[in-house]
């Protein structure tokens, strides 16, 4: 649906990393972990199009929270809303994550691809599947620490990496997946994914590998995100066909994605 | 004031409640943005283009932003026309809006054939034919670039087909009249222009064209100026109606094409940014008829002094 | 890194410090912006278009601004060769950069005796042709579009000329390829690309076209994706130096055009809004060159890969 | 000359009128009557050009002062500067009045058109030459107000008229010509005029039948303001050349312009 929210707070945590909060009860009612809200970041033409962001948290009092990293003019732009500002969102859009097909999960994020896993985590806590594991990644210490925040105050551990070792594992994610399923009852685990399209790619192997179930949620250039463009197109796997990410994803089960066809 | 100003429209034979229609490739089949606008408020939905086959489209990527604009290269994705008829067509016939449906082919024959089965399609009111395609026994170039070709496929639909006709132009002409005047004399009971103008964007980081496809079609603001001029230029060439497409955002943005001498306008791009654009027109005309003593919409058509 | 990267370029015969030059009837005759840049960073500075006589121009207003864009019709207003060569050319000459003559005709033969009043000029480096004039004998249709017309005003160009010849095409053609071949075949020594789009825009309060001329030329960032475009179809078709213009605002524009093919780049609207944009673009490019270890800028020239 | 300024101060003096201050020592310090300055308004693309403006005072700090209304995008972006936010401006521009021509003056400003008149009332008060008479039109006392307050403050009375008669004289500045020059030696006064383009047609005439020296600023659309792109033409009478405003003006004799070809 379309709604008009007011911005309720915004949050600078660092290394480009906002938080904002926007009041937009009846998208924030029905949202689901990997849904996507489409903002309208400026109400002129620069830049033009909507930019898709997944939904961090959906409050029972109506805030919808996004996290977001400050890119391009679009991210720049909400990152100077302030609070009263309106904002024109529309969503919420896609398919989440499928949470009810496994006992026990591995969540495992890229970056700021960390907003569905944290919404999915929240999730599965509250329907008591605590046998979470969450693997974290980022480029540095500064670029993880404000991303793991929420996770210590719901009392949930991340396992992280950092690419230049500043703080956790010094390598990327997939290196935490191996030693990860020794604390899982494999044959009812599933992997939850959301990142890089490299590293998405990656785990995708990994999980492949491992025989296990894995769920991604994709990025693409987006200019409706209701499946009226056909823009952000993704090659099935096996097929001359194409997914579309904003309704048919942005999740998908990793084996049903042709890896090499997608670009970075 | 007083009175509501009169939108009502024809376009050859087509009647619209208001001149406001949303452009092909941008609406989806309607259903899409049915929870989003209140879609009975628009004059005319124009489906997505449907050839006689279904088409899988371009690689990705096939979008991208530019400078108020939007590079596209779809490919022409779509279901096909039985698929069309089967899946699309009953959501559209249970619309309070008029319905036009968007065809492409690769051979003339082809489209002669869709306008035959669109024909006895109850629920599609007219037909709108998009000639910028790819003519592929003339080697790629367009259709649309030959006046000779244009001719042709307008005949070809016309024989086969009891809806009106639209044909849409391509921009991408040293003159737009040629082939306006082509599809007129064949017997187009409109045109409607423009659509994408060729266009290419570059990643310098990795080195390659940013759409999978390479070159694709531009539209958005930032082509409007030439949208408006084609549209001007076309008014003076022929006596058919005229459909103007081409960055349209606002009230304001329709009414300059209406000016130039556009009996109707398309919406495009805009329904991405905010879907509730073709409402908020139709309201802002109404507005802009009402503070300029306008009472019907046809006053305002082609009315510039020069 | 380590290294300066070079930026040196050949136009066909014409040897630029960088490829990075004002383009015509944007940056006056250079003396305008001495004071606001170091004019001699430059490749090479372009000129306003000369003609045989003076011109008074259109009738204002003749510019107003689009989405990402600036609409023109200044009419090729000019002072003429006689003032040309007594009032700018001293300080040009004066000047460290290279300088590039404008030039444009009512009549093929005007071309012919421009150049070769400018061969004889010290302080003229090369010249730049523009045919985007309406041709008077064929009723207003641009010299630019007729592939015929371009192979023969470069024809008399190359016959008058001891300079180098650069031909300026139009976009307003169908294929841009036909005049780009034309050119070539006829000896032009380069060709840039594009000159504006032509356009239009309506006040709708007033109900008048907004420019006095009515039509006039879309340039800026709204018109990049359609020149980027016309660049890189150019390049698969001929052999001689592109120059690419359109919309360029930033190194990274300006890499983009250099990938598509271009050998080198023109600044144009840009300098109204950033006097020092040429200056920024020199030193954008060797920055992005140190950065992706490119020791030669002519390594990048037509680089992408698809 | 090309200067990047610091916002000193911007106040919102309602009726959509702002004065902002900018630290622009270098281009103050030889700033005139009727000089303008191109300001970018925007370090993207909407809009894309750099909007003109007079300039309202320059002070001994290095203090540029411009008056504005705000009316599309340009201005918009303006009056959402901050103090310690940076703009490109291009300036001082412009042929300014020529204010030694005669020993008394009659100023006439309509609107925000004041914004030079108050600069040249300043310079004749300080070259000592006291019989000034200052109209001011606009079409409330509610944009009236805003504009006058800065004469009061230096001893300056302004005749003013407004359109719907809320504040001083009903009707139009030219109704306040005859009556000022009772006042007047008119074989030693000039008219100084800025404002909308009917205004300074109107004024143009008057200042004809009575025979008296006119000096109008004009107002065109501008790309560059630095006479390289010639798109500020305006007609010259007798003449089918063109003079260019930011050249050749902004300041011009009435009776050089051709007012019917000057579409307003
Ligand atoms: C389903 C989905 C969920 C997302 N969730 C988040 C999130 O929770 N937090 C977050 O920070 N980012 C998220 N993104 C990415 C976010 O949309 C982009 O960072 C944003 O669009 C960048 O816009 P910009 O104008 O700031 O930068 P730009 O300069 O436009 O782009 C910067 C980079 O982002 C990519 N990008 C730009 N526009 C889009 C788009 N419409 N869709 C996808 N990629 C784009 C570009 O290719 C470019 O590489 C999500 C994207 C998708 C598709
Ligand atoms: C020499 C000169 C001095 C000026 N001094 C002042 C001043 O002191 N205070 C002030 O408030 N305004 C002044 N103006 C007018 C000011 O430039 C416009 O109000 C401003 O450009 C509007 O920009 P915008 O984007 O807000 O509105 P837009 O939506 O762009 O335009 C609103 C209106 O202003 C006109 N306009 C737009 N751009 C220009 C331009 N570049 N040049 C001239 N007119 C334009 C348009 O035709 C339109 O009618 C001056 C103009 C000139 C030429
Ligand atoms: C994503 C996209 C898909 C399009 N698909 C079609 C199509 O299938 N058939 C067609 O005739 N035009 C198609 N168009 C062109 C539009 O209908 C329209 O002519 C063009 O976008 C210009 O209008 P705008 O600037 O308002 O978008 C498409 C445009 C876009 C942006
Ligand atoms: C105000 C203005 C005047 C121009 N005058 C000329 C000219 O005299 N000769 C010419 O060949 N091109 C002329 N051009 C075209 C430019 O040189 C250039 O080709 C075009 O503006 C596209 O580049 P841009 O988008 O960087 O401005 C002019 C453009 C503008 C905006
Ligand atoms: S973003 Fe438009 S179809 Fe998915
Ligand atoms: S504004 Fe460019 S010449 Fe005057």
């Amino acid at each position: 649906m379309l709604e008009n929210a007011r911005v309720k707070n915004i949050v600078s945590l660092g290394a480009e990393l906002f938080r904002i909060g926007l009041h937009s009860p009846r998208i924030a009612k029905i949202s689901r972990p990997a849904h996507f809200v489409m903002v309208r970041t400026s109400p002129g033409i620069s830049p033009l199009l909507c930019r898709p962001f997944s939904i961090y948290q959906s409050n029972t009092d109506g805030t919808l929270e996004i996290l977001f990293r400050r890119l391009g003019p679009g991210t720049t732009n909400i990152s100077r809303l302030r609070p009263r500002d309106e904002v024109q969102l529309t969503g919420p859009l896609g398919t989440p994550f499928d949470l009810g097909r496994r006992e026990e999960y591995i969540l495992i994020a890229g970056g700021v691809g960390i907003a569905p896993i944290f919404m999915a985590a929240k999730h599965l806590q509250r329907h008591k599947r605590r046998n979470l594991t969450v693997i974290a990644g980022a480029a540095t210490a500064a670029e993880i620490h404000p991303l793991i925040q929420d996770f210590k105050d719901i009392d949930i551990i991340c396992d992280i990496t950092t690419v230049d070792g500043s703080a956790g594992h010094k390598g990327l994610v997939t290196d935490l997946i191996t030693p990860a399923t020794t604390k899982h009852d494999m044959g009812h685990t599933g992997i939850i994914c959301c990142g890089p399209t490299p590293m998405m790619a990656a785990v995708a192997a990994r999980a492949a590998d491992l025989g296990i179930e894995c769920q991604v949620s994709l990025e693409t250039m987006m200019a409706c995100g209701i499946s009226a463009c056909l823009g952000c197109a993704v090659a099935i796997r096996g097929s001359e066909k194409y997914f579309h990410v904003c309704k048919d994803g942005p999740v998908f089960r990793a084996d049903e994605i042709e890896w090499d066809r997608l670009r970075d | 004031m007083g009175q509501t100003p009169r939108l009502k429209v024809d376009i050859g034979g087509l009647k619209l409640d208001n001149p406001v229609m949303t452009a092909s490739g941008t609406f989806g089949y309607g259903e899409e943005f049915s929870q989003l606008t209140d879609i009975d408020r628009l004059g005319a939905i124009v489906a997505k283009g449907i050839s006689l086959l279904p088409r899988p489209g371009n690689p990705p990527p096939r979008i991208c932003e530019t400078a108020a604009g939007l590079l596209n290269a779809i490919g022409l994705e779509n279901v096909g026309i039985k698929r069309f008829i089967r899946e699309k067509v009953p959501f559209l016939r249970r619309c309070g809006t008029k319905v036009i449906a968007n065809i492409l082919g690769d051979r003339v024959e082809d489209y002669g054939e869709l306008c035959a089965i669109l024909s006895d399609c109850d629920g599609v009111d007219a037909i709108e034919v998009n000639i910028s395609c790819p003519n592929v026994k003339k080697g790629g170039m367009a259709f649309g670039t030959d006046p000779d070709t244009v001719a042709e496929i307008t005949k070809t639909c016309k024989e086969n087909s009891k809806l009106p006709v639209i044909i849409k132009l391509s921009p991408n002409v040293t003159d737009i009249t040629l082939t306006a005047r082509a599809a007129a004399a064949a017997g187009a009971d409109a045109l409607s222009l423009i659509n994408t103008i060729t266009a290419m964007a570059i990643d310098t980081e990795k080195r390659k064209a940013v759409l999978g496809n390479i070159i694709g079609g531009l539209s958005g603001p930032a082509i409007k100026p030439v949208a408006l001029r084609m549209v001007w230029q076309t008014a003076q060439a022929v006596d058919i109606p005229l459909i103007g497409i081409g960055g349209i955002m606002t009230a304001t943005d329709a009414i300059e094409f209406i000016l130039a001498g556009a009996t109707a306008v398309q919406v495009g791009t805009a329904n991405f940014i905010n879907p509730g654009t073709g409402e908020d027109i139709v309201h802002g005309l109404s507005e802009y008829m009402n503070r300029h003593g306008t009472r019907d919409i046809n006053e305002l058509r082609g009315a510039i002094n020069s």
